[in-house]
């Protein structure tokens, strides 16, 4: 039905690939029917199943990185509706290439992680709440499988169709598991807000597939691939192409927290520390990223970046930027992580957006190693210091020290010090934007937000690991917690403002109300009060991962060393991560490696002057260094309130102007209607005096008028000879 | 035989006959309307001489005048004090009953005078128009042995309905004017009540 | 068993089905009042009878896909003087929506266990009503269709007056007895509209019959077909909730009882979706071409318009109520995009997707409306503000009701997400600004539901409900039931639109004829 | 004097109808319109004699007297409800009676 492109059938350790999504899937299954009452089980199935689907995927990589084979897929149809139709069916499929065997593999690798640290991990978020207990941990585990499922059939899509199937899912484990611990209202709220503006993007997303599918008669990602391998498809404009791709990469927008859509991510933090990490910094998000890497030739038609790829590449820039600004003024660890990723994600974007196809899928697995491992860092920070807030830290370096060093080897990384992973990567992208033609402006963008980069890595590492522990009693008052508002008031909670605000929340049981049963005061629960001992290092189940991680935050770079470096290294993730049938038109520049590695350092040495000795001194002076800056940062550039009052505000002045014409309009229509007929009715009814006379009188009008309608009708009918005939004759 | 009744005796005879339905519907007092029901009544009379139906003329006098005219001069006694004027003798409605009369009255007479009947005088009983039930001209002078024979040949079973009619009404009478033990009496002011 | 099911295939099977639960209302009848136990096993026998058929021979249909025209026609002539006859037959866009009837009335028999007063009454009206619901799908004679509607709706009258509760939450509230009458009003509206255009049909056709096959052999000017679609249409969507001749169904859904509002919004919004297809686009054609194009702005205005309203309630099922709205907006949208058969697939799939939105907007509604119904039964209160936290006391409702949003805001997984991809699919082909418009929707959709989700069952428990009962498992049991059917059509999808294909292109074939 | 013919009689039994249903309609007292049903029998009585007289045709004569039988019946019956709506209601002003109001 539409031409299969050089792809083969799937062979070898591919044949199985199915398995890889089906395990977690199977897990989720015996989870949520077999073992709920049981957590430790329900862990150890899901962690049973995600070793299965890693082995697989393992083989699998092996094989394509053994052999030079080209893409390998299989397709079902789904629904068919006219088989003989190009158009007339919609597939389900597995398409195995390196780029989605790669990802297979860090997906299944990091989860794994993740989960055997989640099973310490979760223990003690559950023992903070009284009522939960062995089930919520069926829960937690049986959600991690099912969105290890849908990520992972998300990597294998095989068509745009089915990629956004796969993206809804994922989207919904994310508002599931943001919303884990759904009797708190700020994380019911938070998961709300997550899918309902990654839905934002994903109305573009579903208009660009619909768009470039019914142009191009087919969906799959090899068929639309090689279409544009040659340019812009005949028949199409290169408008059409880019608003297509522009509506696609909404999607990408909204999923990978790209400005302006980013809002949701660090809202999302509410989410278990393990969600952040998996869904929030390694796979979820960067599945925007996949997404335009997938399609890369529909943005890069014949190699050239079309006007969607500097959108794109803009789009990342920008938010790069943003995210790393804000970032630099976050007192809770998991939001200073949480725009780091979304900076980075921009980093990815950016490089993407200016055919750096490799350097930003390389970015995308570094990244995926580093954050999870920051994630999971704070993560083991967080259940030693009961506190997600830095100023309520300190000195951990000295009480936990395998936290301690992953920690740091991650920090490390994300802030671009050579020669970890994430320098590697972070500079290869710009290089890339270096040398793209017109990337100047673009690549002075990237740098500075490099050097913010290193800097709120900085400022995070030493308010958290060094200097003496601080606790929630000797926490400077004026600086910790989450800073008031200051010019704006907080978004405004849209339900408000219709009216519709829920009768009970846990704000309401703080005063006075000791004898509630727990489950109603909510989140009132978390902050188990702890005495002032120090804090302690995590279960082994903890920081083992964290350690496995760091190993690869440090390693991994070499990877994907460039050869013009010279360390004598071959670059095996160019090699198997490239565009098919292109050379290498990158080559390489001294200039931003030496440029990238200055910033970073720069960074690092301004933090370290800043927070190393006093950091309550050093966070007061960047404060009044920021000026007005530091307020707007700190409103994370309005940019919340501006979604709260122009699209929610627009959304809901809808529904309200809708509800007043369905009430004013449209019912008092019916109404009116109605009440006309009962007002006939009632002048009717008032003619029923019950006086006989009246009657009479009716009668008679009756027969009046009777008359006088039949005269008029038929002027002759009375005093015509038949009429009397007719009454004489009728009467016999 | 063409008919000719007496103009003076019709003009005079209907005058009374108008004049005493006037009053019956406009007397003030009850009585009087009665009174000149009865008068009325024996103006009827008198046409039906005029119109040489002596028989009818009699049993109008008799049965009219006689017992109907009699019984209501007697419910009138028994339920009003006899001379009392009935202050709220017309009701409402009297224009829109007047007004409504007077079209009903246009056009009877519209649809009356209007048409072409077809009476002896005129026609002189063709012999080509006759009435499926027949009749001479002989008759048409009504004589009372002539009404005899009509009401019972062809009109025997109207006639003994109309018996056992009187029969019936005479019981329900009886029925509806007694007093129903059953019912308590009822309490005074009980118009008042809102239904 | 082939040759038991040639057997089998003699009896009036359709009549069955059909008939079925009227036999159940008859035998309630004669039962006494405070046998509640004999009436509830009656009413779960004959609905359960009628689904279990009805499987069976959806599952017999499937079985053959090349199968075309009507299976299993019953034919006996009525008033033969005047063209009536009773006459019963199924084909690929009937099967699926008696199939749903089936589920539905069972599972709303199964949810009415909870009714708690004249038992009798209600159980012989809605097993009535439930009679006609079928005979709607079943019957092949416009007459017969318009009696059996009529028998599905005027019970409702009753239904919802007697049976049902008053409006509460935002705006000024509404008795169920007002509702009731308004229901009615607006269904017999609709039904009289329909019986003017079955009667022009009749007249116009020179056949002077109502039977549908016979009907389909009918040539019809040009201007009739304009005029007598624009009655059958309007008779029908004024049933099926077309904006602005909707408001009887959010003041009928939510008043009725539950068990009625999973009826209403499961099968007699479908009957108008149903009736639209098989009587005016099957059978007028080119008043279909002229009109369906403006249908689809309707359409749109429909699912924007219900959701932004939805968004505004506060009473969860004013909220599914006018979800309901905004859903039957895709319906009509699929079936407006049957106006360009001839251009590439894009009718077929917007056909098939409105009859896959009938089916699995039938199931998840009425999932939603038992739902709602059980916790309004547990807490008292339709008020969702009023509700919250209720996940901890309550985690299989609450699982099952976010199941049932997710299924309602298009999720991939469940079968709305499918027939909104249909439709969506198909428009695109035609009128991608449509599209567009009608997939803006979609965000509202998952605001409104999502937020739903949040108020019932998120947050801190309120403590006015700290003790309150999860479901029973007389209440799990259809609830359940619904939820499966809406995860496997929405996993396997061709169970329903490889049955409905064959005959939506013979009257795609028509049309493009 | 113009000679009287059948029309003469016609129109007095048409003025006496309308008289008697004048006095129908707006008599407030029982008896009163009792005696206005009088006059509208008497009306039709008038006019079936003139028609049997200059048609002529014996049948209205028999029709009249079949009316005046009925009348007494209905005198009878008529007195007797205004008896007993005398009794319940201790006036019998029709006005006043009106339970059968809707």
């Amino acid at each position: 039905m539409h031409e299969q492109v050089a792809a083969a059938a799937l062979e070898g350790a591919a044949a199985n690939v199915w398995l890889v999504p089906l395990l977690p899937f199977l897990a989720f299954l015996i989870i949520s029917f077999l073992t709920r009452p049981w957590g430790r089980v329900s862990a150890a199935v899901s962690i049973l199943a995600l070793t299965g689907s890693l082995g697989v995927s393992a083989q699998v990589f092996w094989q394509r990185f053994t052999q030079d084979a080209p893409p390998m897929q299989v397709a079902v149809p789904w629904i068919t509706l006219a088989p003989d139709h190009p158009l007339g069916t919609i597939e389900l499929g597995l398409l195995v290439d390196n780029l989605s065997a790669m990802m297979l593999l860090m997906v299944c690798f990091v989860g794994l992680c993740i989960q055997i640290y989640s099973t310490a991990y979760i223990q003690t978020e559950i023992a903070h709440f009284p009522t939960q207990g062995s089930a919520s941990m069926s829960r937690f585990f049986g959600w991690m499988s099912l969105f290890t499922f849908s990520m992972l059939g998300l990597v294998l899509s095989h068509n745009l169709l089915e990629i956004y199937i796969f993206w809804e899912l994922v989207g919904l484990c994310s508002y599931l598991l943001i919303g884990f611990w759904y009797f708190k209202h700020s994380a019911a709220e938070a998961g709300k807000k997550a899918f309902v503006v990654t839905r934002f993007g994903d109305l573009g997303f579903l208009m660009g597939i619909l768009m470039l599918g019914v142009a191009l008669k087919g969906f799959d990602f090899l068929g639309l691939s090689q279409k544009f391998t040659q340019g812009i498809p005949e028949g199409l404009t290169a408008g059409f192409v880019a608003l297509a791709a522009v509506l696609i990469f909404c999607g990408a927008i909204g999923k990978s927290a790209q400005f302006p859509l980013h809002v949701w991510l660090p809202d999302a933090m509410e989410g278990p520390t393990p969600v952040s990490a998996l869904i929030h910094a390694a796979t979820m998000v960067a599945a925007g990223v996949y997404l335009v890497a997938r399609l890369f030739p529909v943005f890069h038609p014949a190699g050239h970046a079309g006007e969607a790829a500097l959108l794109v590449a803009w789009i990342g820039g920008i938010t790069a930027f943003l995210a790393a600004t804000i970032a630099v003024v976050q007192n809770d660890i998991k939001r200073v992580l949480a725009y780091s990723t979304i900076s980075q994600l921009g980093f990815m974007m950016a490089g993407l957006g200016v055919g750096a196809y490799t350097a930003g899928s390389f970015h995308l697995i570094t990244h995926a190693f580093f954050k999870s491992l920051l994630f999971l860092g704070s993560g083991a920070v967080i259940v030693a210091c009961h506190s997600n807030d830095l100023w309520r830290m300190g000195g951990l370096r000295r009480h936990m020290p395998f936290t301690w060093f992953a920690f740091l080897m991650g920090c490390l990384a994300l802030a671009g010090v050579p020669p970890l992973a994430g320098f590697w990567s972070k500079d290869e992208i710009l290089g890339y934007v270096y040398a793209a033609p017109g990337g100047m402006a673009l690549f002075l963008v990237l740098t500075f937000s490099a050097f913010l980069t290193a800097f709120y890595v900085t400022r995070m590492y030493f308010l958290a690991f060094e200097g003496p522990y601080r606790g929630a009693e000797k926490a400077p008052a004026d600086l910790a917690g989450p800073v008031p508002p200051l010019s704006l008031p907080a978004p405004f909670p849209t339900s408000q403002a219709l009216d519709v605000a829920p009768e009970w929340t846990e704000e309401m049981a703080t005063s006075s109300q000791e004898d509630l049963p727990a489950a109603c005061r909510g989140a009132g629960m978390e902050h188990v009060p702890h005495g002032l001992h120090a804090p302690k290092e995590v279960s082994p189940w903890m920081w083992g991962p964290l350690l496995v991680l760091a190993l690869f935050a440090v390693f991994l770079g070499f990877a994907g060393v460039p050869t013009g470096v010279g360390l004598g290294l071959p670059n095996f993730f160019e090699g198997f991560i490239h565009l098919s049938g292109e050379g290498h038109p990158h080559e390489f520049h001294w200039t931003p490696m030496l440029l990238s590695v200055v910033v970073a350092l720069a960074g690092i040495a301004l933090g370290a002057g800043l927070f190393a000795g006093n950091p309550e001194r050093g966070e007061r002076r960047l404060r009044s260094g920021l000026r007005l800056v530091w307020p707007f940062l700190q409103q994370k550039w309005y940019l919340d309130h501006l979604w709260a009052r122009a699209l929610a505000g627009t959304m809901y002045a809808g529904a309200l102007t809708m509800a007043w014409i369905e009430a004013n309009l449209v019912d008092r229509a019916v109404f009116g209607l109605a009440g006309s007929v009962r007002s006939w009715g009632d002048w009717l009814r008032s003619e029923h005096t019950g006086k006989v006379q009246h009657y009479a009188l009716m009668l008679l009008l009756a027969l009046v008028l009777l008359a006088v309608g039949i005269g008029m009708v038929e002027p002759g009918f009375f005093t015509s000879r038949q009429f009397v005939i007719n009454l004489l004759e009728g009467g016999r | 035989m063409i008919y000719d009744p007496n103009p003076v005796a019709f003009w005079l005879l209907a005058a009374m006959v108008a004049g005493c339905a006037l009053a019956v519907v406009r007397a003030r007092k009850l009585f009087h309307a009665g009174l000149a029901l009865v008068g009325t009544l024996f103006a009827v009379a008198g046409l039906y001489g005029l119109l040489q139906v002596w028989f009818l003329a009699a049993v109008q006098v008799l049965v009219y005048a006689g017992a109907i005219a009699i019984m209501l001069l007697f419910a009138i006694m028994l339920t009003h004090h006899m001379m009392t004027p009935d202050l709220k003798s017309l009701t409402t409605q009297p224009w829109t009953a007047a007004a409504l009369c007077l079209m009903l009255l246009a056009i009877l007479l519209g649809a009356t005078l209007t048409s072409t009947w077809q009476t002896a005088p005129d026609t002189t009983l063709s012999p080509t128009w006759t009435p499926k039930s027949g009749f001479q001209v002989a008759e048409a002078v009504p004589s009372i042995k002539a009404l005899g024979f009509r009401l019972l040949d062809p009109f025997t079973l109207p006639f003994e309905m109309v018996s056992v009619l009187i029969l019936v009404s005479m019981i329900g009478a009886l029925v509806v004017a007694r007093k129903n033990p059953a019912l308590p009496k009822a309490p005074e002011g009980r118009e008042e009540e809102a239904p | 068993m082939d040759t038991l099911v040639t057997q089998l295939d003699r009896l009036p099977l359709l009549s069955l089905v059909t008939l079925a639960p009227l036999a159940g209302a008859l035998v309630i009848l004669c039962l006494s009042q405070r046998s509640v136990r004999a009436i509830q096993t009656v009413a779960l026998l004959a609905t359960g009878f009628s689904l279990a058929l009805a499987a069976w021979l959806y599952a017999r249909m499937s079985a053959f896909p090349d199968a075309t025209g009507f299976l299993w026609q019953e034919l006996h002539p009525w008033l033969p003087e005047f063209g009536m006859q009773y006459h019963l037959g199924v084909d690929g866009l009937s099967m699926p929506l008696v199939l749903l009837s089936g589920i539905i009335c069972f599972t709303a028999a199964f949810i009415s266990l909870q009714i708690d007063f004249r038992h009798k009454e209600y159980f012989a009206l809605a097993l009535t009503a439930m009679t006609g619901v079928f005979g709607v799908f079943t019957s092949l004679d416009l007459f017969c269709l318009i009696l059996f509607y009529e028998m599905a709706s005027i019970p409702m009258f009753f239904l919802v007056g007697i049976w049902g509760s008053d409006k509460t939450g935002l705006g000024k509230p509404i008795r169920r007895q007002d509702a009731a009458m308004k229901l009615l009003l607006y269904l017999q509206l609709g039904g009289g509209l329909v019986l003017l255009g079955i009667f022009g049909l009749y007249f116009l056709s020179d056949l002077k019959t109502f039977d549908y096959p016979e009907l389909l052999r009918a040539t019809l000017a040009r201007e009739h077909q304009s005029w007598l679609f624009l009655l059958i249409f309007l008779g029908f969507a004024i049933e099926a909730g077309l904006v602005p001749f909707h408001t009887w169904l959010p003041d009928g859904h939510s008043s009725a009882p539950t068990a009625l509002s999973m009826l209403l919004a499961g099968v007699l919004l479908k009957m108008g979706g149903y009736g639209i297809l098989r009587v005016a686009v099957g059978l007028l054609p080119e008043g279909a071409r002229i009109w369906l194009p403006l249908i689809g702005v309707l359409a749109v205005v429909n699912i924007l318009y219900g959701a932004l309203c939805a968004l505004r309630q506060t009473d969860i099922k004013l909220m599914i109520a006018y979800s309901s709205v905004s859903h039957m907006g895709i319906v009509f949208l699929g079936i407006s995009s049957m106006a360009w058969p001839q251009v590439g697939t894009g009718a077929l799939f917007g056909a098939t997707g409105a009859v896959f939105q009938m089916f699995s907007h039938g199931v998840i509604t009425a999932l939603l409306f038992g739902l709602a119904g059980t916790v309004y039964l547990i807490t008292h209160s339709r008020d969702m503000t009023r509700w919250g936290g209720l996940a901890s006391r309550m985690p299989w409702l609450a699982t099952v009701y976010t199941l049932g949003a997710l299924g309602s805001l298009g999720l991939p997984g469940m079968s709305g997400f499918a027939a909104e991809l249909m439709v969506f699919l198909g428009t695109w082909q035609q009128r991608p600004f449509l599209a567009v418009l009608a997939i803006c929707g979609l965000v509202i959709t998952a605001t409104y539901l999502l937020r739903s989700v949040q108020f019932a069952f998120y947050g801190p428990l309120n403590p006015r409900l700290a003790e309150v009962r999860d479901a029973l498992p007389a209440e799990k049991l259809p609830l359940g039931l619904l939820a499966l059917t809406t995860l496997v059509l929405g996993l396997a999808p061709r169970l329903l639109t490889d049955v409905t294909t064959p005959a939506l292109q013979a009257i795609l074939e028509r049309l493009a004829s | 004097m113009s000679p009287i013919g059948l029309n003469h009689f016609l129109a007095l039994g048409a003025v006496l109808f309308c008289l008697g249903t004048y006095g129908v309609l707006t008599r407030r007292n029982a008896i009163a319109v009792l005696l206005s049903l009088e006059l509208m029998f008497n009306a039709v009585n008038l006019n079936l004699v003139a028609f049997a007289r200059f048609m002529p045709n014996l049948d209205g004569v028999v029709l009249a007297v079949f009316v005046i039988a009925v009348a007494a019946a209905e005198a009878t019956v008529g007195v007797a409800l205004v008896l007993s709506i005398y009794r319940n209601f201790r006036h019998i002003d029709l006005d006043q009676v009106d339970t059968m109001k809707g």
